[in-house]
């Protein structure tokens, strides 16, 4: 299966990315795409930007584990998993999941399953600019209670496949 | 050994990394994170709260009871918040 | 919320409907794209088309309907729904569903629950065409089941919100 | 009446509408396939197994128990195969 795992400074382009999953391929029927994007405002405090911060050499790896796992739980032809770090201002892209497979459960549900791992384990940190000062954002339980439920089959998805 | 830092940890601490001798009787992570608190104020800062800090091993996610081995990179880190 | 839903004979561009959808927004952190795309083969045997059949008007409408449905179940900030009818032809997409919301398990769930409802609910009919000859694809019994776990609130997901 | 038609049951029955003059003691969608089913083979042939066949009224999805009441558009066609 193509995997395409990037970590970067730079945007990306999602159409460009999804292009090169599928090009030439007949065989992927479903794909998922999911782009996470810098959002303006934080409990309605205007966002000036954010930084992230990640453990090279480590988030590569982690991410790769992680894509090996979806692979081995739902039918994939195709992964990319794009994590961008540095400096990133409000309306940019910071991370792009892409997954295709013969059948739509399967790509929603490893691409789901990848951005719940991505936002609670891999290793990156953010720090978010709100009116000149700069705080790093807080871990969530919800992002804990979402990649916790991939630990079990998760009930109602499964007995979906198609 | 060397030590890595990330994100607050590293603030606190003031540096992103560094080498270490351990002294005998350091099993665990959690016993490096004692013996790193004691070094001082700038680490007592930042193991604070250990229960809040992460660690990994060679790049891989351990717990606090994780014997160190021959561990050659550990890093201490808050909880992850990427995406 | 924009809600664009098109019925088209002709192929759509994704990412130029994804960038119609969030241009100039801060507000979507998160993006989800379902691309539904005509596969080559079937049950091994290669397709040389697949031709669309609908049922103009109540097609439009059901799909609103169920945009509407997805709006008062999930902090949704925009959505897209395109469905081609026609002929296709392997390679080329069918149906996109673009869901955008503040997080991601809103735009996951809004676009899944979207795409199982246009599989077994939305009045659309393919025809297959196999080694010269036609026959009409039969409804899965698995797509009945998918539309139908969407009735209560699925386990595991609700509560993971963000 | 207008009745349409789609994919396999306009194939069978060879249109894909045609207005209709319902006799009495027709009331429901059930009733109307039943009459419907006995116009003709290819009728017959399209109404063969009718617990296969949905229909729509005035472009809602209904069930065969539901009531034709001032109904202006009937449609039939088979379980639908989108996305």
């Amino acid at each position: 299966m193509p995997a395409t795992i990037r970590l970067q400074r730079e945007p990306f382009d999602a159409a460009a990315e999804t292009a090169a999953l599928t090009r030439g391929r007949t065989d992927m029927g479903a794909v998922v795409a999911f782009t996470g994007i810098c959002r303006g405002a934080e409990d309605g405090a205007p966002i000036a930007a954010l930084t992230l911060e990640h453990y090279p050499g480590m988030a590569e790896a982690e991410i790769a584990r992680h894509v090996e796992e979806a692979q081995s739980r739902w039918a994939l032809l195709g992964v990319t998993v794009i994590h961008r770090f540095g400096r990133i201002a409000p309306g940019e892209p910071i991370v792009l999941v892409l997954a295709a497979s013969s059948h739509r459960h399967d790509a929603f549900a490893a691409a789901e399953f990848l951005m719940d791992y991505l936002k609670a384990r891999a290793p990156f940190w953010k720090q978010v600019e709100v009116a000149g000062a700069t705080s790093w954002v807080e871990a969530k339980q919800s992002d804990d209670g979402a990649v916790e439920r991939w630990r079990e089959p998760a009930p109602g998805r499964r007995d979906a496949a198609e | 050994m060397k030590l890595l830092y990330f994100a607050w940890v590293r603030e606190r601490i003031g540096k992103p990394q560094e080498d270490v001798e351990l002294p005998a009787g350091i099993s665990t992570v959690g016993d490096l994170m004692a013996w790193l608190a004691k070094r001082g104020d700038e680490y007592a800062h930042a193991f604070e709260n250990p229960r809040v800090i992460r660690a990994a091993i060679d790049r891989t996610h351990v717990r606090p009871e994780t014997a160190i081995g021959g561990a050659r990179e550990i890093a201490f880190f808050p909880p992850m918040t990427g995406g």
